[in-house]
């Protein structure tokens, strides 16, 4: 799974993007992020609240109870502010 | 037609684009988003956008798709910039080109309000007290609500 | 600030004027009509506009005055066109600067509506069955209602 | 008293402007409009249908109970088709 980072989240995290192998019970995009933040540090800060955090699978905007599955990218990401 | 640049953009020639060579327009109404130079009471320095390439092209398509699916629209153009910005300076142009104006207008805001709530782009103020990440405002996503 | 003239416009160039050396203003919204090539199923060969010298100005500034009490808006130009026109040449404009889009859109289609049915302009076509004045269309009625 | 005339007013009339001295009762616009009408002719033409005419007194849209007294410029039109 390709995770990416952008804006905020890029900072608190620290990167812009990874690869990562979730555990097979990860698989909503909830849990993904639940499973970031269990990850301490950085990823603690960036996803300690899940309302300032959005998310888009394969470039697509999705809630946090859409499906994720290996092979996905998957973007987090604060509520958006162009214009 | 979308773009996604760092480069400054010409409002006029875009506009006359749209126009140019065809009689069946009568109407073209647009908007230009321009960088302010204050922000929450400090002077500003510099904004900054950042965004998600391909994702940010693809979702200006589907707002510009939706725009058109809306109303008889006969042409769209959509520019954002991205990269660091002056005060003053040209942020966002949307252009819509139809037979009447209540279409043209309508689907400017239309396009302006999605492309505010929808488009991946993220704001960040170089001020006085230092970096701030521009934050969503809840008028942005009513505005946007009022076309469902 | 308003103009009549026989004169073609830029629009680029009056959208910029309205923003230039300023940096309080956040967005710029703008109308462009223009001339059809087609009316009432025939070809239009060109479109002539009369005016009211003196009370055109005047209307306009009157329509110009209610547009400003009713928004914070920092400018606004509108640029009508008199004299014989061909078809897909431009019309008119009305751009308004303000600092937020909200009030620059309304201003806009506002601006718009009160001179489609204030400012003292007629058109004649020349069509292929003659030349025609162009009625007043009662949708034009309905849109400025709507502000009351 | 000026008079203007604009578009197929001014068309059916047969000039654009002139200056008449109307008798005293003729206090409105509307009274004003009739005693035009009266005169026959491309008058007759014009003014037949007062709901398809517009009138301005000293450059101000008015209605046709608008008063209207020696000096003043009265303008008649139809419905406007700017824009």
């Amino acid at each position: 799974m390709k995770l990416l980072y952008f804006a905020w989240v890029r900072q608190k995290v620290g990167r812009g993007e990874e690869i990562v192998d979730a555990p097979r019970h990860v698989a909503t995009v909830g849990a993904l992020a639940e499973w970031l933040k269990a990850k301490g540090g950085g990823y603690a800060e960036a996803f300690a609240d899940p309302k300032r955090m959005r998310a888009a699978v394969n470039q697509e905007h999705v809630g946090f109870d859409a499906p994720v599955k290996a092979g996905d990218e998957v973007a987090f990401f604060p509520p958006v502010t162009g214009g | 037609m979308i773009r996604v640049q760092s480069d400054d953009f010409d409002p006029g020639a875009e506009i006359a684009k749209l126009h140019a060579g065809r009689s069946d327009i009568g109407a073209v109404a647009s908007f230009v988003g321009l960088v302010r130079g204050e922000s929450h009471g400090e002077k500003l320095t510099s904004m900054t956008l950042e965004h998600f390439p391909g994702m940010t092209e693809r979702e200006l398509e589907r707002i510009e798709e939706q725009a058109r699916a809306r109303w008889a629209l006969d042409d769209v153009v959509i520019v954002h910039r991205v990269g660091e910005l002056k005060p003053g300076a040209r942020i966002v142009l949307v252009a819509t080109a139809a037979a009447h104006r209540a279409a043209a207008f309508e689907a400017a805001e239309f396009l302006m309000d999605y492309l505010k709530t929808r488009a991946p782009f993220w704001k960040r103020e170089l001020r006085a007290s230092g970096e701030h990440w521009v934050e969503a405002r809840g008028s942005d996503d009513d505005a946007a609500a009022r076309w469902r």
